[in-house]
């Protein structure tokens, strides 16, 4: 009789998309979270397999929503182990860029949803409203504001329009001249240095053992990152700075490191990595073909054996296990999305002796994203 | 039978300023709409949307309740706020505030807040506990400068009615000039009573959907739509009322029906202004834990106030000021 | 120590996997089911640490469930992919969360996609699935567009003359 | 429970008049739930803030679904959800209505042979308005509200009459997907 | 004679009363209501009525009975009359030594309340004090203990400023006060003061009250409605009516409040911030109670320390609505407790929909408690502060102030916790509290509710009080009542609200919509649709707060005793020895003590 139970989400403001926490909380303090999911499964994995190869790109983006590219990058790259593919440069150059413009676009909206779960309602329609100029250069290089669908086996669909590189780096240089208002606004607020240090914790030393990946280890002191560690597309030609824990630059170091305020300071500085990242790919990026010669897409004969290729995506490691037998259509496709570990396992951990006033930023600050949990 | 004409004609103008307090308040939540949607890059919607929220909800079709309890929350919330408003004098003129005083009034504005606390409690939802919860904690916070504040004017001005506050201050200066610490510490206070942020915990719908609103809904939440329409009137006025001198720029016995009139539109401009100021640091702020918020109220509004409070006994019994 | 000389300390034999556009080598091994704690332990205390899935295949022609658990070192760079293999008909095995405390959901998921069950893990239940009750969907003989036209397919329209489509 | 009591009070309006009045209300305060049913929510970021900017409409996110009059079934439903949605819906308060996002719950869409998402939203609840694509963009979506508004407005957005009126025949189509909980 | 007839009916009808019942304990629970009522109801043609006796029993008894004692018999007889009714449903039938002791306790409060000199004070006093402890004793066991030490503690303090009274006056009589030094009355005062401030409780002296308050509810509601008045009406009496207002004033004045009234009104003050405060934070229902009776007390000294006649009347008036709206919380915790044998907060929740006669009983005692102006609870707070801040105490004011503030909050957590929330699967099938228990709670509420409307007639009797002490006079009329520096007319009050409620009904209740009533479990639970689920959120309610106080808790007064006594048994074994179980050592202690207590006061005089 002590403890009262409270469910947070599917319906519910403190949720990021359709899962569910049920908390059990005394007072106010939760003892026991469980995470529920499955309210967005659709079987990906089977259906994959009832799919041909070249079939497959259309569907894999949907696995994950506010952040798809990364499954085609993921997808293609897989099939291109097992092809035994080499990608033009210029393909590398424009799947990173894509991956960091999705980046970008994730990241805005991560930390638009945890401003609005300490109540800062002005960060999310800045932020969303911003993330839209980068909806645009999708939209312009795919026709598609959401699921581009661009990225596949052999390079990218198309090369990019003309023009763009130039838009892109207006949007850049209007992005760079925003973020001085998120500081003012969000990171370098009072209350949120009140809110957020030192809340939701994951023990340091835990944190790769349970699985924690991309700025939420980054969070914790560890600067371990795909780009780094597993480099693919052209992320070995470009230089860039991988933010974690205490190096901060201009922002303060408040806690002590794995808490909401380091992890939403990773993100906000991975964003200036991004744009410096996409910075050089605008110089450096090489002419030629944009994609290889593809065979006949109907009766592609991909090599039986496995493959595992990784992606860092704005969430943390994100990785496909392919299994060909040489058929038409994969036979076994497994999905690892980040939020796997950071939405089941991290959150149930953390989450007792949390306040219920900071157990939405926790689970936003972790970034989870249900679909790709539940595929 | 001049006295029943008399009666008649004060309950008639009563009614006409309570009935005008609740469209400004809706007016002031569409303005507020409309402002924050500024803030945020946004064209906002129309001013008047709130008008049509409120009577949607009212002709809304079914509506749900948990049991008999459930229906304290619209009757009380409405009638209580409107109590409030009917003692407090509204652009000059008294209402029933020359009946009742400050005391009375501080009373008053716990009846609507303790009749929307049973409705929200009877609902059975944890939420609405856990929010109500955060609203008395809250009020806790936030009464400790206010009543500080309350009794350095009381103290100086020596007396409890806001009548005679207002008849002091019209003859003088308004309170603001002579006590600006305490106006500053109320200014806080009013943040936390109108539960803007930095203070909206309460309600806060990331953490515990929208807490005591939770289960109200159609023909419930228009009336509870009312009664924060109400209470922001009262918030802002109960400030003007207390630092601003009411509004009151003309003297009605002299001016007669143009003081009315004029101070009335001075009021309005006033509460806006305070409106506007609690709007805009509504828009830039996150919102506190509860414990913060009451360390936090506990903390600097009190010594602010205390220092108010310090200052208008010195001037009150030690120099012997009297206004 | 990396994985190659694990592998040839335990005397396993691996393979390499094919990788094209990651740079880090993935090595395979097929090991035996009563040895996978022993040598995840020993991986895990020479860098492995990063547990980065569990993945179920059915092996439906061979008659056998693979399990693949999927290692990365942080130290070495390297990924290792180690299968144990469980017959299709009565798959068993036992659970491995303490080792890893996210093998635990991995198992929740397996048991309920592919009806594996995990002795010592008290959380398989309902997991991503409700009032399920067919065959585990992820199975091979499970025929989704069949059973999709069957059970949604013949739920009538509801409005007036409202026929099955 | 009360009984239905059309006219108890001698109105000034006529009932004619009454209902447009009502109408004309909700259908420039629509409510909607806080739901992300699934991927087609991805768009509701945009559609709130500050490029659409849906206020301007007088649609507002609610936090419980008694508050609101919209529910949005953004996209795929699966029966995890579904049990969910019905749920939602039933607690939400007459007049309220239902946009369907996305060609999932129109056919199944890219998910038509998924085990997991059912095919056709309208057989478990009634659906007022239906946005095609994958995922239907902003403008889609202001675009339906703003035909929503016209339907409501000429009375013929009526899910919610339709619901009460067939409502032993949503439920037992419903309970051919899920166990309901009230049974 | 009519003072026979007084005497007879306060004093020996309920002693009457007690022996019958137990002897005839089959019919005891309803003698003792029968003995009780007569009392009660026989009061009404006593008032105004002046006179005085000497009642010759072997000893001398001065009697006298006057308005003041009319006053305070009004709240402790009907108090007493509620808690016996309450008790023919509560207490089981045909155990006579509740009714026996109650009546017992009730004719050695009245025989307090009549007295006029300290002999016959002392010997209704102890009469009182020992029923009472009896009381206690029978249900919370060990920590009657506790009350009895305390109880003692207050008997001795009383006595020693007797002592010194006799030793200057040579007589026990009240009326005898006469050229007693000034440094004398200090002592007589502080001592008789201290002595009844333990019957009301008072910081530091309170820590007797949250354990004794465990005890059987009728019998706590008149034991923190009723008896705890004697405590006021002790102070009262030695106050403003043996040495008065001019000796008072002689100690010198601080804003023409006396120097000696004032560190008791700051006492109170704390007391009623501390009490609430503490009562915040109990999830023991009862004892939650008895925190808040704590701080309510803490009030009505503070009006006393004040000595205005606005503070005095305020205290009088809030210890008049003190018994009623408590005894009324005490008897509805009771009524909650019969039916559902639990007393935590957070094992209740949502009894309000089954008991709703009980719930609407106790909201209306938590509106006076909380001051809302729809009860008189309002007025006499009222009276309170502006007394306070006419008087410019920037100290007490906002210590009274925030603490009312704080009482919405513990109010708040009784309304939740018991009667709204989750109505438990275990408490489905309970049933509306006995009639004789509503009975009860609706005759202590009948005053609460007729005093917010005409609350000039109650000040008409507390202001005859105040002139026959030489205070001065309070400024009412029937429906209004005013302060130097404000006012308020509850006429108008009640017929705006009336008029404003009517108001919101209408807009609530227009037809053309179907209010349906759903489940408590048809509820927003973010979409899920458990089968079951635990929706009360009672327990550790004001946590937040809780750990912000943290801090400052760990200080309790309760500790500090513990840490004296232990500090005692650790450095004197020979002490250790002496702390038996055995009553009849203690009886030698307390001989031994008041030796002691002797000799202190010999040598301070």
């Amino acid at each position: 009789m002590k403890e009262f139970e409270l469910f947070v989400g599917p319906q519910h403001v403190g949720v990021t998309g359709n899962m569910m926490y049920h908390l059990w909380v005394d007072g106010d303090t939760v003892v026991k979270a469980e995470t529920h999911v499955g309210y967005l499964h659709r079987g990906f994995e089977k259906l994959m397999e009832r799919r041909s190869w070249l079939m497959n790109v259309a569907l894999i983006p949907r696995i994950c929503v506010p952040e798809p590219d990364v499954n085609e990058a993921v997808y293609a790259m897989a099939v291109e182990s097992l092809m035994d593919w080499e990608i033009p440069e210029r393909a590398k150059y424009i799947r990173a860029m894509v991956l960091e413009l999705a980046r970008l676009s994730a990241h805005l909206l991560a930390i638009s949803g945890y401003a609005g779960t300490i109540g800062l309602y002005t960060i999310p329609q800045w932020l969303i409203g911003d993330r839209d100029y980068i909806l645009d250069l999708f939209e312009q290089l795919t026709g598609a504001r959401v699921y581009h669908i661009y990225i596949f086996p052999g390079g990218v669909r198309w090369d990019l329009p003309n023009g763009f590189l130039r838009k892109l780096e207006k949007v850049l240089n209007y992005l760079e001249s925003r973020f001085k208002l998120y500081d003012d606004l969000l990171f370098q607020n009072k209350i949120f240095f009140d809110r957020a240090p030192d809340v939701g914790v994951i023990p340091k030393e835990k944190a790769i053992e349970w699985g924690v990946t991309g700025p939420n280890l980054r969070a914790c002191g560890y600067a371990y990152d795909v780009r780094k560690v597993d480099p693919y597309a052209a992320y070995p030609d470009l230089d860039f700075e991988i933010p974690h824990y205490p190096k901060f630059g201009d922002f303060e170091v408040l806690g002590h490191g794995c808490d909401c305020y380091s992890r939403m300071v990773v993100r906000r500085l991975e964003m200036e990595q991004s744009i410096r990242i996409l910075r050089q790919i605008i110089k450096k990026i090489p002419d030629g073909p944009h994609t290889l010669k593809l065979p006949n897409p109907l009766a592609w004969k991909v090599p039986a054996g496995y493959a595992y290729a990784r992606v860092e995506s704005s969430k943390g490691e994100y990785g496909y296990l392919v299994i060909s037998d040489g058929g038409k259509m994969p036979y076994r496709v497994h999905v690892r999305g980040p939020s796997y570990t950071h939405g089941i396992n991290v959150i149930e951990k953390i989450a007792p002796g949390l306040n219920i006033a900071d157990f939405a930023q926790t689970a936003f600050s972790l970034d989870v994203c249900p679909p790709d949990i539940e595929r | 039978m001049t006295d029943w004409a008399n009666i008649l004609i004060n309950a008639g103008l009563t009614a006409l300023y309570l009935f005008l307090a609740i469209c400004v308040g809706l007016l002031f939540m569409g303005i507020a709409r409309k402002v924050t949607a500024r803030i945020h890059n946004r064209v906002g919607p129309p001013i008047y949307q709130n008008f049509l929220d409120v009577g949607k909800l009212l002709a809304k079709k079914s509506n749900i309740k948990h049991n008999w309890i459930f229906d304290f929350a619209p009757l009380f919330a409405l009638a209580g706020v409107l109590l409030a408003l009917a003692y407090l004098p509204m652009g000059g003129y008294r209402l029933l505030s020359g009946d009742g005083d400050l005391i009375l009034l501080l009373y008053i504005l716990v009846i609507p807040a303790l009749g929307f606390a049973l409705g929200a409690g009877a609902s059975a939802n944890p939420n609405a506990g856990v929010g109500v919860m955060r609203a008395l904690t809250l009020m806790l916070s936030y009464e400790m400068p206010f009543l500080l504040v309350l009794l350095s004017l009381m103290i100086y001005y020596n007396t409890a009615s806001l009548t005679t506050l207002l008849e002091k201050q019209m003859h003088s200066v308004w309170a603001i000039d002579v006590l600006p610490i305490s106006a500053l510490a109320a200014d806080i206070a009013l943040q936390g009573m109108m539960m803007e942020k930095p203070f909206d915990i309460p309600i806060a719908p990331h953490e515990i959907a929208s807490g005591p609103l939770v289960e109200f809904g159609g023909n419930y939440l228009g009336m509870l739509m009312l009664y924060s329409a109400g209470s922001i009137v009262v918030e802002t006025s109960l400030f003007v009322d207390l630092f601003l001198g009411g509004g009151i720029v003309l003297n009605p016995a002299v001016y007669g029906i143009l003081a009315y009139v004029v101070n009335y539109i001075v009021w309005f401009a006033l509460i806006f202004v305070v409106w506007m100021i609690a709007i805009f640091i509504n828009a830039v702020f996150p919102r506190f834990r509860i414990e913060q918020a009451f360390k936090f109220y506990w903390k600097w509004p009190t010594l602010i106030a205390a220092l108010g409070l310090a200052q208008a006994y010195i001037m009150s019994v030690i120099l012997g000021v009297s206004v | 120590m990396n994985a190659v000389g694990i592998f040839k300390e335990l005397g396993i034999e691996y393979e390499e996997m094919k990788v094209k556009g990651n740079k880090d080598p993935r090595y395979r091994a097929k090991v035996d089911p009563e040895k996978l704690e022993d040598i995840i332990l020993k991986f895990k205390n020479n860098g492995f640490r990063h547990f980065v899935a569990l993945s179920c295949v059915d092996w439906i022609k061979e008659g056998n469930m693979e399990l693949i658990y999927h290692l990365f070192s942080y130290d070495n760079l390297e990924d290792v992919f180690l299968s144990i293999y469980l017959p299709r008909d009565q798959p068993k095995y036992k659970s491995l969360r303490h080792l890893f405390p996210q093998i635990e959901t991995y198992e929740r998921e397996i048991h309920e996609m592919f009806g594996v069950e995990f002795e010592g893990n008290d959380r398989l239940g309902e997991f991503i699935l409700e009032d399920w009750e067919d065959m585990p969907p992820m199975r091979k003989d499970f025929d989704t567009e069949k059973y999709a036209k069957e059970k949604y397919g013949s739920v009538p329209l509801v409005e007036e003359g409202g026929e099955k489509e | 429970m009360t009984p239905e009591n059309p006219n108890p009070l001698p109105s000034i309006i006529p009932e004619k008049d009454w209902k447009k009045i009502q109408r004309m209300l909700s259908k420039r305060s629509l409510w909607m739930v806080h739901f992300c049913t699934g991927c087609g929510a991805m768009e509701m970021p945009p559609t709130m803030t500050s490029r659409y900017d849906m206020e301007r409409f007088g649609i507002i996110p609610m936090a419980t679904p008694r508050q609101a009059d919209l529910l949005l079934v953004t996209g795929y439903v699966a029966v995890k959800t579904l049990k969910r949605i019905v749920r939602v819906y039933e607690q939400m308060q007459d007049p309220k209505y239902v946009i369907a996002f996305g060609s999932c719950p129109i056919n199944g869409g890219i998910y038509w042979d998924s085990y997991n998402t059912i095919k056709r939203l309208d057989k478990y609840i009634p659906v007022d308005m239906y946005i095609a694509g994958c995922m239907p963009r902003p403008e889609a979506i202001m675009d339906a509200f703003l035909k929503l508004m016209k339907d409501i407005d000429e009375g013929r957005a009526d899910g919610w009459l339709r619901y009460k009126k067939y409502y032993e025949k949503y439920k037992a189509n419903q309970r051919r997907v899920f166990k309901r909980w009230d049974e | 004679m009519e003072i026979w007839s007084a005497f007879g009916i306060f004093v020996l009808v309920p002693l009457i009363g007690a022996l019958l019942s137990y002897l005839a304990r089959k019919y005891a629970v309803y003698l003792g209501l029968i003995f009780a009522l007569v009392p009660a109801i026989a009061l009404y043609p006593f008032y105004g009525k002046e006179m005085s006796t000497v009642v010759n029993i072997g000893v001398k008894l001065n009697l006298a009975f006057d308005v003041t004692t009319w006053f305070f018999m009004l709240m402790l007889d009907t108090v007493a009359l509620a808690s016996m009714l309450f008790a023919t449903s509560y207490v089981r039938k045909g155990e006579g030594g509740f009714s026996t002791l109650m009546l017992l306790g009730l004719a050695g409060a009245n025989g307090v309340l009549m007295a006029r000199d300290f002999l016959t004070l002392y010997i209704f006093w102890e009469m009182m004090s020992w029923s009472a402890y009896i009381l206690v004793l029978r249900s919370s066991g060990e920590y009657a203990r506790r009350y009895m030490l305390f109880a003692v503690l207050s008997a001795y303090l009383l006595i020693m400023g007797i002592g010194i009274y006799y030793y200057y006056t040579g007589s026990f009589l009240y009326s005898a006060a006469s050229g007693i030094p000034l440094s004398g009355w200090a002592w007589i005062l502080l001592f008789l003061i201290l002595g009844f401030a333990v019957k009301m409780a008072v910081f530091p002296l309170h820590v007797w009250a949250p354990y004794a308050y465990r005890s059987e509810q009728p019998f706590v509601a008149f034991l923190s409605g009723g008896l705890s008045k004697l405590g006021t009406f002790g102070i009262f009496m030695a106050m403003y009516s043996i040495a008065g207002v001019a000796i008072l004033q002689g100690f010198g004045t601080f804003r023409s409040i006396s120097l000696f009234g004032y560190p008791f009104a700051v006492l109170g003050a704390f007391t009623a911030f501390i009490g609430t405060i503490l009562a915040i934070f109990q999830d023991d229902l009862r004892k939650l109670l008895a925190y808040s009776s704590i701080g309510q007390l803490g009030y009505v000294m503070v009006g006393l320390g004040l000595g205005t006649p606005l503070a005095v009347g305020g205290a009088l008036f809030h210890a008049f609505n003190h018994a009623f709206f408590k005894a009324i919380l005490f008897l509805g915790a009771g009524a909650v407790i019969y039916r559902t044998g639990k007393y935590r907060i957070s094992e209740l929740g949502g009894l309000g929909y089954r008991m709703p006669f009980t719930f609407l009983f106790v909201l209306f005692a938590i509106f006076a408690l909380a001051g809302i102006p729809i009860t008189s609870g309002f007025i006499s707070k009222w009276m309170l502060y502006e007394a306070a801040i006419e008087k410019k105490f920037v100290l007490i004011a906002p210590l009274m102030l925030i603490a009312s503030v704080g009482a919405f909050l513990y109010c708040f957590r009784i309304l939740y916790g018991v009667f709204l929330g989750q109505l438990d699967k275990e408490h489905e099938n309970v049933k509306e509290a006995p009639a004789p228990m509503l009975a009860a709670m609706a005759l202590l509420m009948l005053p609460l509710l007729i005093f917010a409307i005409f609350p000039g007639w109650i000040l008409k009797w507390i202001n005859e009080i105040l002139t026959g002490a030489n205070i001065g006079t309070l400024k009412y009329d029937t429906y209004a009542y005013y302060s130097s520096i404000g006012g308020a007319d509850m006429l108008v009050f009640w017929i705006t609200f009336m008029l404003l409620f009517m108001i919101s009904m209408y807009l609530f209740t227009r037809k053309r919509k179907v209010t349906k009533v759903v489940d408590q479990y048809d509820n927003y639970l973010a979409g899920e649709t458990p089968p079951y689920v635990q929706l009360h959120a009672a327990h550790n309610f004001y946590k937040p707060l809780r750990d912000t106080w943290a801090p400052l808790l760990r200080y309790s007064v309760d500790r500090a005793y513990e840490k004296f006594v232990k500090f005692f048994i650790e450095g004197f074994e020979e002490i250790k020895k002496m702390y038996t179980e055995n009553p009849q050592d203690y009886a030698a202690y307390l001989g031994i003590a008041f030796l002691i207590f002797l000799l202190v006061g010999w040598w301070l005089l």
